[in-house]
């Protein structure tokens, strides 16, 4: 067991394959798939304080390797997720991290709070809840709050600086590949105290309807997620991971072992695993056992032994 | 993995291929097909493809299929022993009635284009429906139909371009409709049978955001008895003009409901998932957001936005 | 012929079809495999003052939908090419762009002063030369020059307007997707007074080997193209299309005649195609005819009229 | 586009393709191979795959290749009938003298594993050549190359994984020898017949930079005839001890040299144009860079910095 596990923010992880928010729900419905129990952790669907209908018009194209979507943050609100899908997700077993979205400062703090009244409130009770924030900071498919945030350091440190005063939860910062300087952005994270932080979200990009001359998306721009990132995402995570000291965790069309354990050797403690979910329905499990059997092939007892090593 | 065990070209560019195994399914639900490539990241596609239940066969399931787009036409290459990656059955079919109960009902099954595809189990269960099945120059799968039912007269075939197999159906005469097929038919054979309203569709139209997500909700167990029981219920509503405010948002749309059949139309969106978990294939309804392949692709009339049915 | 002529910087174009910078060498290659002479422009291989050997160890890597190169700039050097390959090269028909790279400041202007000087000698005795520059200050395969230059504005700035100063040959500046800011990169190239700007170069990006446990790339990065960056290169050059009122030319990924409408309809006044070069030996031809037909068969007389329409 | 004749598995994971068309090239070129996905942007794999010419035979080219990645994967799965897309013939190959010239030379072809290949082509050419093939486990080809030499006795076959063929091969018995095969076996034979010696090896191991893009260089013309000129002009050059200075980079490397046979060693590297264009297949020599696949595939001996013939 101790193989995989790995620690973030004081959480320990049974491993590192972390399911990437917005591609896996809340595991209900993966979890009538496999047994999801031998994840490490779920990132929830992006929550926002009051419940979004998410983007009109098309939601999903195809790209080479890739894939495009605008979703945009559609999610039932903290309250009803807190009331409607919690105690479900909770009992499925890996970590449970909340995904928290926002349009501005206030909604973000706010959001955090309630999050966080809940899990000591079930704690109290001795129940499972929201184990981990992850604030997603960098949502480019929503056109107030998210991006913005994203892309500018000096705009996203009094939202990381106000969130962290909210919350006692480990608190992971998501980062935009669309970040202007992304090692700038995961230091300041670090500096105000963020626990970890994940990257990459979605990058923005577009494709067009060349018969109909427009986007295929109402909002012109979508994020591009899948393996034809993971290059680029790559060196991102290897760039971020040299120059924090927390925990970093990284994703970005992961589909393989082989994809995981790049993203490991270029200093992740953990892993997110989006698309290809959707490419494999069994990807998380097959990503654990693969994981184990490739350590356990080449003789490494932990991960500690090969993160970073690139 | 299942090994693929006949696809045979039924008609130009349509397919008919049959998947071995015990993959089971109700009447309207569908699966993600795609070739097997080991889940690899850099072949071609990225997303599986969701096809609908047209038969379950002796030697396994069967779809029936169009080559569309280049996933399609890659499926249309494989031949028998090779294999695809099946996930499912997803997604809320046609409402299903035990023989005894249905026999009663006047049902009417239309078909336009490929969207005979997930039909055939219909009307092997109805066996007593009418089936209406609309081409434009190609058609195939007629001769199952024929065989589905009781009598073949049942099955009527209309095959041109420029007219519509709406034009062989008298919707009064029917207490329940089930359809699949082109957006645009859908929407004609919605309105032939009293589901659009000019000016209420707009009010309607009003974005809907509450419980986007929410579970399996009321309407999903709703069967062919209850919209019965519903008719019956509502008496004059046809009087109340709806008004703009937002609680008058939860009034069903109740002009001429009282003539009107039931009417279940399967619809189409771009998915990703598949089984409902990212939000990519949401439709709006008149009780918010709804998941094409987890509450849907079936889909009672009055639950459709109608003018959002445009482009996937 | 009308129907496809473009103009960068007083320069007529035949069409809007060019050969990417690194992927074309300078033309003789491909003009053995098929006739050269139906493209709109060549862009030659980047070119620097002195020659350079480029990057040892590993040079190409496949990813998905995409390829890493790290070739580091290697080139026989400004007056190597003038005096061996630049006949050839102008003999060939389409217009001739040199890609100008440089260490510095210095090496930029030395180089485009000789570039420059060249031209002028030709004119005079009636003979073709080079008849625009592009200026890569986007390279991200050589650790000195080049990358730095291309993601920071304020850095950028005097490398355009000393070259600007020491050049009368029409001048566009190639952006990096690796800028912080490419719409202010590219704002600030027209305020220098460049002629156009071309985008997107090459993403910083990685692939491990982990076996080996080490980058495949000796330089660690590499530059990732090909259609997996497509998306991406799509929204910037949009983005980019928007802000300046001088031509942008648009590439990243381009593979197919509708890849090129696309980029045209974002707003680009003409294309560059590169890694598809190497998918199909005949990309160019194919590109261009396929682009006349695709305007006849819709009845468009000119690309000024789905230019920018999205 | 190019119709497969065939394409057979010789042993475990060894094909041989035939392809239907006039494909011509000299012995020891290539072609950049890929299956005919009409050259999508979003199909498996990006890059065509370089293989060298092997035979041509009374139906088309053949190509003699292993399943070596995904590539060469998908080929082998290609049936006759299906089309491949081929571009060539690229590169420089083995010298070619005519029978007449090349009778009274003593010539040796050294191929290991897949090395094998391009050797064929060679070996039909130079008829009365020893061919030494090395093979661990799979044995492949080697009726072939019987067929192709005048007796054959000159074909000896090493097979064992622990084992070099080189073992079986005195290079001094040879004018000139032409090999094929991993980096590991190219540098042990270039080792055997004198061309490395540790100490100038370093110094020769700086960065050439110059003319790296020069055009066909003198080398590229020389012949075996050429060689054996060269040999006889040194004299007591073995006394010369290299100076680290730069200008002694351009004193080749005598050490030896009267006795060494002519050495041509056909080297690999990943490709991404083939023809020339990209740079990306660069190798160092002892002259600067050179195109593997403009320049190369086939180098002379004293060219190659064999330190640096690692890794891919
Ligand atoms: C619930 C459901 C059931 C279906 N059942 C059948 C069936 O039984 N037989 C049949 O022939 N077709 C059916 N379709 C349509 C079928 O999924 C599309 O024709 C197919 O996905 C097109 O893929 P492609 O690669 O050939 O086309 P492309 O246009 O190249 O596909 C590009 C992308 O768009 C998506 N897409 C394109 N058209 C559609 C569409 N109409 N619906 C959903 N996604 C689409 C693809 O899935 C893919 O992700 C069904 C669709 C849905 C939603
Ligand atoms: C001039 C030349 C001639 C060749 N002739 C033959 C031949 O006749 N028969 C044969 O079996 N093989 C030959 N090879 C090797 C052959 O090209 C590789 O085995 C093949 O490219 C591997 O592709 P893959 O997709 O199966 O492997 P992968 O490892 O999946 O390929 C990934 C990438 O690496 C490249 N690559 C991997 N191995 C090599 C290699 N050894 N050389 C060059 N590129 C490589 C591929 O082209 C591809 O771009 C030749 C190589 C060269 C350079
Ligand atoms: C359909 C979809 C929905 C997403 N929704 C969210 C979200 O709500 N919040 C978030 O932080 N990231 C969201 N993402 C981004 C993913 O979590 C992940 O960062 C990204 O897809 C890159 O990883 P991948 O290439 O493995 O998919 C979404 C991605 C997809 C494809
Ligand atoms: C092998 C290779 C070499 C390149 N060399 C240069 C160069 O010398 N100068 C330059 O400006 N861009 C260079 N590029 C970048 C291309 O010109 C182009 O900007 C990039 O590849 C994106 O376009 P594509 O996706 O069509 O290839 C090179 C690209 C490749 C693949
Ligand atoms: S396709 Fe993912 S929720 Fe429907
Ligand atoms: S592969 Fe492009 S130059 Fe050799």
């Amino acid at each position: 067991m101790s193989l995989l596990t790995c620690n973030i923010g004081g959480i320990s992880l049974r491993n590192p394959i972390i399911m990437a928010s917005g591609t896996f729900g809340f595991g209900r419905e993966y979890a009538q798939q496999y047994d999801v129990s031998v994840l490490g952790g779920i990132c929830g669907k992006g929550l926002t304080l009051e419940p979004r209908a998410g983007n009109a018009g098309c939601r999903v194209q195809e790209t080479a390797a890739g894939m495009l979507n605008s979703v945009g943050l559609e999610n039932p609100g903290i309250a009803a997720f807190l009331a409607d899908e919690l105690d479900e997700m909770a009992a499925l077993g890996p970590c449970v991290i909340a995904n928290l979205g926002g349009a501005n400062e206030d909604e973000y703090v706010k959001g955090a709070r309630q999050l966080t009244a809940d899990y000591h409130r079930r704690q109290r009770a001795g129940r499972r809840g929201v184990e981990m924030i992850e604030l997603n900071i960098s949502c480019p498919n929503v056109k107030q709050g998210g991006i913005q945030f994203g892309v500018d350091t000096a705009m996203a440190r009094p939202i990381v600086r106000a969130v962290r005063a909210a919350t006692d939860l480990p608190l992971m910062v998501k980062l935009s590949p669309n970040a202007q300087q992304i090692v700038e952005m995961a230091l300041m994270c670090e500096q105000e105290g963020a626990d970890a932080v994940s990257l990459v979200n979605t990058f923005s990009a577009m494709k067009i309807d060349i018969q109909r001359r427009r986007s295929y998306f109402d909002n012109g721009y979508a994020g591009l997620s899948g393996p034809a990132i993971k290059p680029i995402a790559l060196r991102m995570v290897h760039q971020v991971a040299h120059a924090v000291q927390i925990p970093v965790v990284g994703m970005g069309g992961i589909s393989s072992v082989e994809d995981a354990i790049e993203f490991i050797m270029a200093g992740a403690e953990a892993v997110q695993v989006g698309t290809h979910n959707f490419v494999n329905i069994r990807a998380g499990k097959m990503l654990v056992e693969g994981l184990e059997q490739w350590m356990r092939a080449q003789g490494i007892a932990s991960l500690a032994e090969i993160r970073g090593i690139v | 993995m299942a090994t693929i065990v006949a696809n045979e070209q039924l008609a130009a560019g349509i397919f008919r291929m049959t998947v071995a195994g015990d993959h089971r399914g109700e009447m309207g639900q569908f699966y993600m097909v795609r070739c097997d490539d080991g889940y690899r990241a850099d072949s071609y596609p990225l997303l599986s493809r969701p096809i609908s239940i047209h038969e379950w066969g002796k030697e396994g399931i069967v779809f029936l299929y169009r080559v569309h787009g280049r996933g399609t036409e890659l499926l249309s290459r494989q031949m028998a022993g090779q294999h695809v990656l099946l996930e499912g059955p997803f997604g809320t079919g046609f409402p299903r009635l035990d023989v005894a109960q249905s026999s009663s009902k006047r049902i009417a099954l239309v078909g336009g284009g490929m969207g005979v595809a997930p039909l055939l189990p219909v009307a092997q269960h109805y066996r007593h429906a009418d089936v209406y099945l609309g081409y434009s120059g190609t058609v195939f799968a007629v001769d199952s139909f024929k065989k589905a039912v009781v009598h073949s007269e049942q099955v009527q075939v209309m095959n041109d371009a420029r007219r519509s197999v709406l034009e062989l159906l008298d919707t009064r005469r029917y207490d329940c409709i089930m359809a699949c097929g082109p957006a645009g038919m859908l929407r004609a054979l919605a309105e032939q049978c009293g589901y659009i309203d000019t000016m209420s569709e707009h009010i309607h139209n009003e974005w809907m955001s509450h419980h986007s997500l929410a579970t399996a909700s009321a309407w999903m167990t709703t069967e062919i008895e209850q919209t019965s029981a519903e008719q019956a219920e509502v008496h004059s509503s046809r009087m109340n003009t709806p008004s703009m405010n937002t609680s008058s948002m939860n009034i069903e749309n109740k002009m001429s409901t009282l003539q009107r059949p039931a009417l279940y139309v399967s619809i189409e969106r771009r998915m990703a998932c598949g089984l409902g978990a990212c939000l990519t294939c949401t439709v709006r309804t008149r009780h918010g957001n709804r998941r094409t392949c987890k509450e849907g692709p079936v889909f009672r009339a009055e639950e459709v936005c109608w003018d959002e049915l445009a482009h996937l």
